[in-house]
């Protein structure tokens, strides 16, 4: 219930920022989650530059060691892998890889499925049936047979696993995206602009897409620890990232087979994936909240009236 | 479509009835967990190894066996052999023996599994072992066979340990997965998660203290290892080094493998003998080897030692960067390109720690100065450089292989890897060539000879590969067994040879 | 209805079609399956040989061809891995995934409207909070290595449970928990999240005004109107499941789908990857129907 | 209405009172007070309305008696609501519920959003029994059917079984009432209960109730907004503004004698009856060149079609012919489902006529395609009747309208476009610095005034104006209607004007069309039409107005109680 007298003077909208900021440190828990992701992107971003080549440094002489010992330099804390390389080291410079990864295919898969969603959504000429069943043909297209087939044919690189993993995420845009439009599309905003000459080309670009786009990044956000965590299971199969190059997900599942014997290799990264994913699950939850009129309260401050 | 799922319920259902009560009678059964499931229980296949550990002497028996510690072949269904001419080898079979099915064993079933191995009808894989040779066999009376080539085999005996013999009930023209042999065990069931073997009342040897076996499969080393651990399992041929953690269990044994990586000889910078050889020094051997555990042995040459023509006395490349940076200044003096991009090509799983391996060897190539990048490749992909013809534009490249000989003879090496037709060469050296040829030709005394001397040029004139290290497998053996894995267990686990502790 | 399901199914037709040729021509990019089932040391005429055995010598449209008429006489090839028809060997696995997913599904689905329900009932609360985390948690690490650890600290440790296999009821207990670890963290989320708004909604002042009891308003009318939302994303993560539960089912030994589709790819036995793709697209879309049928049932406006 | 004053009369203390009731409502910002120092009293029998605009704090006091807002983010800052002597705040959950649906009830305004979809109605209804320990299975059900037959539901017995959206508007607001009389309350809060039905469905609910206060001797506490339906139900009347109780006291001398400026206000801003025809805001010259001409209009839908269903097609517009002149209104009249709005729409091509056609400027409108079509929507626009859904929520107020030159590239050089907003706005009665804002920043009136802004940017000729002051409160409206009447005036435009509401079109339209059924029923001049209906529907329309209750006498003729008037029924498969 809000209240807007009818003759009083709309309000000037306070700093947007600011207010989510404010919505922030009301929930301490997505708070620490933002947190935590700001540190890991600015690992990413930091990575290289501050732990140099440490991170591919061979050491055989002190191959899986221990963690918490402080007799080698600082980045050997969290111990060494299985070619004595400091897990630390190789945790941030890992960190720009696997989100780097996650970023580029989560963009281009909302990119390519929200532009086709917005068109299978507005249009019923026959194109809009051929994506749908393309969609469909894509959802039910093992995404293993994929990263197969694209591995063999374009060669192992970064790049080709953003495809795999961009494409086989796309249906999830699409479908939402057309949802939104086949809503969206009856509103009378588009009705109107109709009824002012505007085009379809104007129509999906004004009005559309941005109302759809919010919508598009909740899901991008729980979609991006969806992805990285296909990313690692396809390292698992081994039909992920290949070395030199290397991910969380690909340092777990070449940790994985130390799990008895040195923990430390696979369960840092492990944990690495845990903490981005998890954050950014409780962070989506939080934006969820805070895009919901009926339940932004719970992030207000809820300043009561002096009695 | 429909029956056939019903049918798929309901033989799932019984497979775990029969799992279940498999496991209360342990005592007489034997479980094994192998790393793979057998896509099929072909007896042509016993060379493919989950195939082999599981048919090979169990069910299906060859004609002869390979005595791990010697190489040379001895008796199993057949008793004794001659060479009666240049090109003819004589076999007495065993008298007495009965296959699973009643049928009896004898001339004509041997001449019938060797015929249906050679039909073209079914894809064999044991008889690639042959090579190109044309076989022509005649049973000659009830117990006695002849084998007719179209050129000599010296060693043929020791070829026919991959012929496994099968009831001439066996469909000619299709691959089976319900062979039926000599062995001590038939099988019972075949499913996606079992294999169950049962005893054979009537085998014609000692009867083994086993009266079931049941082969499951397990991807994953650390819970290979853990399954025996708990009991679930009584023996794992193959865990990762890291896993072998109890030398009580865990068993190591020298498995016939050879590491290596080739050198493209006919791409630059890496057709410059120098560039090969400071390929091969710049490697620290101590720290790699780290990754397979204290056991490997460095290798020097392509083959084991056992087999006829390893050269004991040569010695492997040491670990000497400073060597390694100065041949490649001289070369680079030469103008010789040795900043061109040199691409490195692993396979994934092609042995425990092959990726980590490569990454080491790509960082110390790095460190002397060589442009190195590393690509790992799926099997079908790898493949195509690993044989002829190589593709096309493949530029400078370094092949992650491993090969296993475990025939006794390094015919099966030399000619493949060093002479210009072999199947994996980058060589092409008339002059090599003809050493090669008549290396093959010869026997006895001036057979391994020759082949030692080819094995010295190659090490050291040619250059052509970089031998890393013979590799050794661990086992891992329940507490109640009494058994110790040798260099045979990678094709076959005789499960008469398997006793109980008491 | 019937006219929805049969316009329905025939989408689903042209799907499965589309999907079986585009499947059909991109494995045969992946390189030559002689290579993969000859050793390496065969003889490029035993490498004919096996490519005319298997009708692989042929150029790929003609393949194509000839595998269509197959198809028309229900023949859907011989596996060159497992000397079978390809079929029998899809449809061999496929129950068991069938099993594992369905389980996985049902509890988690179960559990997470246990629990979110609640949660929404007092959001905020410690309840709330720890639920919230924990599952999704669950939900944020690898499975493989929530696998591994497993087994190691309930088989290997604690000699609790089996390591893998099937065979007892004990067997069921890992893999559905790993299996349900993702299923269940976001459908928490979900039955949280809808149960929230749909207590906000109009008709739930209306029960309150009635004056009914607060269980009965929760469970009652809140959470009845939050099911379709979890159906549908329900419905997502079966679909996912029915694709096969790859890790899960290499790890513990389990003989499903998934991993035989893997091996298949790996081993590039072609006719077993179009059955089972077959046949697991073939479930997704009677899953997805069954789906919208569900939403009929859940929610009477829907009609078809 | 006499139990009422018999009961003041009795001297029995108000069965509610309300006293000082303060309720916030909070968030980032200052709370927002939604109810001020709110005091009232119902007493047993009688019928209270409270009228107020919206967000006058009118639903929000009476939530507050029922426990239903939310605490947080609302909260009670003070004052006390006495229950037959029980104060109600003090109450718990126990006490509360075994007053909710038993001896207060309330009915809402839209009851297909208050009525839970997933069950049957018979359901939702004997839940009220079974939750309060009256009745339970088979007997609850047979309450309810009796129920259902009470409140007018034909066939109770099969339609118990039905779901809320199989029936119509005015069938769910009885369902709602069948509920909420189930226990026999003291008293019956009803939010709104006819805002959203047509003026013939309102008059049958307003009877059902007035009919079931007479037959329990429940006291009504009525929520409005429309002076009209409090003057046909109030015994008495509290008027709220802003949150604060601005005026009470006997409805008759509420209405005739305002006293509080704002009530004032209120009571004048559109004059009913005769009075509109005096009205300014009918177009003084008409020029009589047609601009418009449409002809055998007619638009089929399919309903269903399917194996078994066979094609059933459905006329929402039946062969209407009209035409409209340069410079004048005409006023398009109907209830809801009488095609009024799809003329609109056809007429726009947002959708597709079946047959027909419309002459403009000597064109057939559904002819036309391309760069012609772009022309002719330069030269007609629409307003909508929700501005705020017609509104891009994303866009402020300057791309809002500019778009129509974003469209018409040729209709306005960019650099002009600034100067040309503040103008339009200027026009309109809003302010220049008002274009950087978004449409949620503005209130309801003043989000229609930038529609029209929007309308006029393209420099239309017509204006179809789709219910374009319906969702407006009362003294909105009127502003809205003088801003359009002054701006044809100055501009020389023509509206046709759809609406429901009768009072309203009579003030403006200089023509009316009578619309039912996709068919027009009655045509003619505004005045004359009034005057004389001549048609059975208009009179019915014109009939079903409310009167105040003090000029009805008691022994006027009234439907029987259980049978009223049938109503077009809704059925399932046209909502679904």
């Amino acid at each position: 219930m809000t209240i807007i007298s009818p003759n009083a003077n709309p309000a000037a909208a306070p700093g947007a920022s600011r207010v989510l900021l404010g919505y922030l440190r009301r929930d301490r828990l997505a708070l620490a989650a933002a947190v935590f992701l700001a540190l890991f992107v600015l690992a990413a971003i930091l990575g290289p530059w501050l732990v140099g080549d440490a991170a591919s440094r061979l050491g055989l002489r002190q191959r899986n060691l221990a963690p918490f010992s402080l007799e080698h330099s600082w980045i050997y804390f969290l111990g060494a892998d299985t070619l004595g390389r400091p897990l630390l080291g190789r945790l941030i410079v890992g960190a720009q890889s696997t989100l780097g990864i996650a970023a580029a295919a989560v963009f281009s898969s909302m990119l390519i499925g929200g532009t086709l969603g917005l068109i299978a959504g507005y249009s019923e000429r026959w194109h809009s049936h051929l994506i749908l069943r393309l969609a469909d043909v894509v959802m039910s297209f093992p995404s293993l047979l994929l990263a197969l087939i694209v591995l063999y044919t374009l060669g192992p690189s970064i790049t080709n696993l953003v495809i795999v993993l961009a494409v086989t995420r796309m249906p999830i845009y699409l479908r939402t995206a057309r949802a939104e439009v086949l809503e969206l599309r009856e509103r009378m905003f588009v009705s109107a602009a109709r009824s002012m000459g505007a085009g379809p080309a104007r129509i999906l670009l004004r009005h559309i897409a941005p109302l759809v786009l919010p919508t598009l990044v909740t899901i991008a956000a729980i979609d991006f620890a969806t992805v990285i965590l296909s990313e690692s299971a396809l390292s698992f199969l081994g039909l992920g990232i290949q070395p030199p190059e290397f991910t969380w997900g690909a340092m777990v599942a070449n940790g994985r087979g130390y799990l008895s014997t040195a923990w430390w290799i696979a369960f840092w990264p492990g944990l690495a994936i845990m903490l981005t994913t998890l954050s950014l699950n409780i962070l989506s939850n939080w934006a969820r909240t805070v895009a919901d009129p009926q339940q932004r309260w719970r992030l207000q401050t809820l300043r009561k009236a002096a009695r | 479509m429909k029956r056939s799922s019903v049918l798929a319920i309901t033989s799932a259902v019984l497979m775990t009835a029969a799992a279940s009560s498999a496991m209360a009678q342990a005592g007489q059964e034997i479980r094994i967990v192998l790393p793979e499931q057998p896509a099929n229980l072909e007896p042509c296949g016993t060379i493919i190894t989950n195939v082999g550990q599981i048919l090979s002497q169990n069910v299906v028996e060859p004609l002869t066996v390979i005595d791990p510690k010697t190489g040379q072949p001895q008796p199993k269904l057949a008793t004794e052999w001659t060479q009666v001419g240049p090109v003819t080898w004589r076999l007495k079979l065993r008298d007495g023996v009965k296959f699973q099915d009643g049928s009896d064993f004898n001339a004509e079933a041997v001449v019938f599994s060797i015929n249906r191995m050679l039909s073209g009808k079914i894809t064999c894989s044991n008889i690639a072992k042959f090579g190109d040779a044309k076989l022509e066999v005649t049973a000659v009376d009830d117990l006695t066979v002849e084998i007719k080539s179209d050129k000599p085999q010296p060693i043929l005996p020791t070829l026919l340990s991959v012929v496994m013999v099968v009831s001439p009930k066996t469909p000619v023209d299709q691959a089976v997965n319900d062979p039926v042999g000599t062995g001590p065990f038939k099988l019972s069931t075949f499913s996606p998660q079992t294999v169950v073997l049962d005893a054979f009342d009537g085998y014609w040897d000692q009867k083994p203290e086993f009266t079931k076996a049941t082969y499951v499969w397990r991807p994953e080393s650390s819970i290979r290892a853990a399954m025996v651990d708990t009991g679930e399992a009584d023996l794992t041929p193959s865990i990762a080094i890291q896993d072998a953690s109890n030398p009580e269990t865990d068993f190591a044994y020298l498995n016939s493998e050879t590491t290596a990586i080739r050198i493209d000889t006919a791409q630059p910078p890496l057709n410059d003998l120098r560039v090969r050889k400071a390929l091969n020094l710049a490697i620290d051997w101590e720290g790699l080897a780290q990754l397979f555990g204290d056991d490997v042995k460095r290798a020097s040459q392509m083959v084991v030692p056992g087999i006829n023509g390893h050269d004991d006395a040569l010695e492997a490349w040491p670990y000497d960067p400073e060597e390694a940076t100065k041949l490649l200044e001289e070369a680079a003096a030469d103008g010789v390109a040795v900043d061109t991009e040199i691409k490195l090509i692993g396979r994934n799983g092609i042995y425990p720690n092959g990726a980590e391996a490569m990454e080491a060897m790509m960082t110390m190539w790095q460190a002397v100065g060589l442009n190195v990048k590393l690509t790992m490749l799926d099997v079908a992909d790898w493949l195509r450089y690993l044989q002829k013809p190589f593709p096309e534009e493949r530029g400078a490249n370094l092949l992650q292989m491993m090969h296993d000989n475990n025939k006794g003879d390094a015919a099966f090496t030399i000619p493949i890897f060093y002479r210009s037709s072999g199947n994996y060469a980058t060589l092409s050296d008339p002059a090599l060539d003809k050493e090669i040829d008549a290396a093959l030709a010869a026997t006895g005394e001036d057979r391994m000879k020759s082949f030692k001397a080819l094995f010295d040029k190659a090490r050291k004139e040619v250059v052509a590969d970089i031998p890393m290290f013979h590799m050794i497998g661990y086992t891992r053996v329940g507490s109640r067994l009494d058994w110790k894995p040798d260099i045979t267990t990678n094709s076959e686990i005789p499960l008469a040879n398997i006793r109980l502790k008491d | 209805m019937f006219s929805y399901i049969g316009r329905r199914a025939s989408h689903s037709i042209l799907s499965v079609i589309g999907l079986l040729t585009l499947v059909f021509f991109l494995t045969r990019l992946t390189g030559d399956p002689s290579a993969l089932y000859l050793p390496l040391d065969a003889t490029a005429e035993a490498r004919a040989a096996f490519a005319k055995l298997n009708g692989l010598d042929q150029p790929i449209p003609w393949q194509f061809a000839e595998y269509l008429k197959d198809l028309l006489h229900l023949d859907f090839g011989q596996s060159l891995r497992q000397n079978r028809s390809a079929m029998e060997v899809a449809l061999q696995a496929f129950p068991e995934t069938l099993k594992l997913a369905f389980v996985a599904i049902t509890l988690s689905t179960a559990l997470a409207i246990l629990v979110g329900s609640l949660a929404a009932a007092r959001p905020g609360s410690l309840f709330d909070r720890i639920a919230s985390v924990t599952s999704l948690a669950g939900a944020s690490a690898p499975d493989f290595w929530v696998a591994i650890v497993g087994i190691l600290v309930f088989a290997v440790g604690l000699e609790l449970l089996p390591t893998s296999g099937t065979g007892t009821w004990a067997h069921w207990i890992m893999p559905i928990f790993v299996l349900m670890l993702r299923p269940f963290g976001l459908l928490v989320q979900v039955v949280r999240s809808t149960m929230l708004s749909a207590l906000a909604s109009p008709y739930i002042k209306t029960a309150r005004a009635k004056g009914l009891r607060r269980q009965k308003i929760i469970f009652g009318h809140a959470l009845r109107n939050s099911l379709l939302p979890v159906v549908t994303v329900a419905g997502d993560l079966a679909t996912s499941l029915v694709n096969g539960a790859v890790v899960v089912e290499s790890i513990f030994g389990w003989p499903g789908i998934g991993k035989l589709m893997i091996d298949s790819i790996i081993q590039r036995d072609f006719a077993v990857v179009q059955s089972t793709i077959l046949v697991t697209a073939t479930a997704i879309f009677i899953l997805n129907i069954a789906i919208d049928l569900l939403y009929a049932v859940l929610d009477p406006r829907i009609r078809y | 209405m006499k139990s009422a004053h018999d009961s003041i009369l009795k001297g029995e203390g108000p069965i509610l009172k309300i006293e000082g009731l303060t309720v916030d409502f909070l968030s980032n910002d200052e709370p927002v007070r939604a109810v001020d120092d709110v005091s009232f009293h119902v007493n047993r029998g009688e019928t209270l309305v409270i009228l107020g605009e919206s967000g006058s704090g009118k639903s929000v006091s009476t939530s507050t008696v029922m426990d239903l807002v939310d605490c947080p983010p609302g909260d009670i800052v003070g004052g006390s609501c006495l229950f037959d002597g029980t104060e109600l705040s003090r109450l718990d959950a126990e006490g509360r519920r075994n007053i909710n649906g038993r001896r207060i009830a309330m009915i809402f305004q839209d009851p297909l959003a208050y009525l839970n979809p997933v069950y049957t109605v018979g359901r939702q209804i004997a839940e009220v029994f079974e939750s309060h320990d009256a009745a339970r299975g088979k007997q609850a059900r047979a309450n309810a059917i009796e129920l259902l037959r009470r409140v007018g539901i034909p066939e109770p017995e099969s339609r118990v079984d039905f779901y809320p959206h199989q029936f119509s508007g005015g069938q769910r607001q009885r369902v709602m009432i069948a509920m909420a009389i189930a226990l026999k309350p003291d008293i019956l809060i009803a939010d709104e209960p006819t805002t959203a039905l047509d003026v013939s469905v309102q008059a049958q609910i307003l009877d059902l109730l007035r009919d079931l206060q007479r037959e329990t001797g429940m006291a009504l506490v009525m929520i409005t907004h429309d002076l009209e339906v409090a003057a046909s139900m109030a015994d008495r009347i509290i008027v709220m503004n802003g949150g604060k109780v601005v005026e009470s006291g006997l409805a008759q001398e509420v209405f005739s004698n305002p006293q509080h400026p704002y009530t004032r206000r209120l009571i004048g801003a559109l004059p009913h009856g005769e009075a509109a025809e005096t009205s300014h805001r009918r177009s003084t010259e008409i020029a009589g060149a047609t601009l418009l001409k449409v002809e055998h209009l007619t638009k089929e839908y399919v309903l269903a079609s399917g194996a078994f269903a066979g094609k059933r097609t459905f006329r929402a517009v039946d062969d209407v012919s009209f035409e409209v002149r340069k410079g004048e209104t005409l006023g398009v009249v109907g209830e809801s489902g009488s095609g009024k709005s799809s003329i609109a729409r056809i007429l726009l091509r947002l959708n597709d006529p079946s047959s027909g056609q419309a002459i403009y400027a000597g064109e057939n409108i559904f002819e036309m395609c391309g760069k012609r079509l772009v022309a002719f929507r330069r030269k007609v626009q629409m307003v909508f009747q929700d501005p705020y859904g017609s509104m891009n929520p994303r866009m402020n107020v300057r791309s809002i309208i500019s778009e129509p030159w974003a469209i018409h590239r040729d209709l306005l050089p960019r650099s002009n476009w600034k100067d040309r907003v503040a103008e339009l706005l200027d026009l309109v009665g809003l302010r220049p610095e008002h274009a950087e804002r978004y449409p949620h920043q503005f209130s309801g009136g003043q989000r229609q005034r930038i529609a029209i802004a929007r309308a006029l940017a393209s420099e239309p000729e017509l204006i179809v104006c789709d219910e374009a002051v319906s969702a407006l409160d009362v003294s909105i409206q009127a502003q809205v209607i003088d801003l359009l009447a002054d701006l044809r005036t100055r501009l020389g435009l023509s509206y046709i004007f759809i609406t429901h509401d009768l009072p309203i079109v009579r003030h403006f339209a200089d023509r009316i069309l009578v619309m039912k059924q996709g068919k027009i029923v009655e045509e003619g001049p505004t005045s004359a039409l009034f005057s004389a209906p001549q048609h059975e529907y208009t009179q019915s329309l014109l009939k079903a107005v409310p009167k105040p209750k003090w000029l009805m006498s008691t022994e006027a003729p009234r439907a029987v109680p259980g049978a009223p008037r049938p109503e077009r029924t809704r059925n399932g498969s046209m909502a679904g």
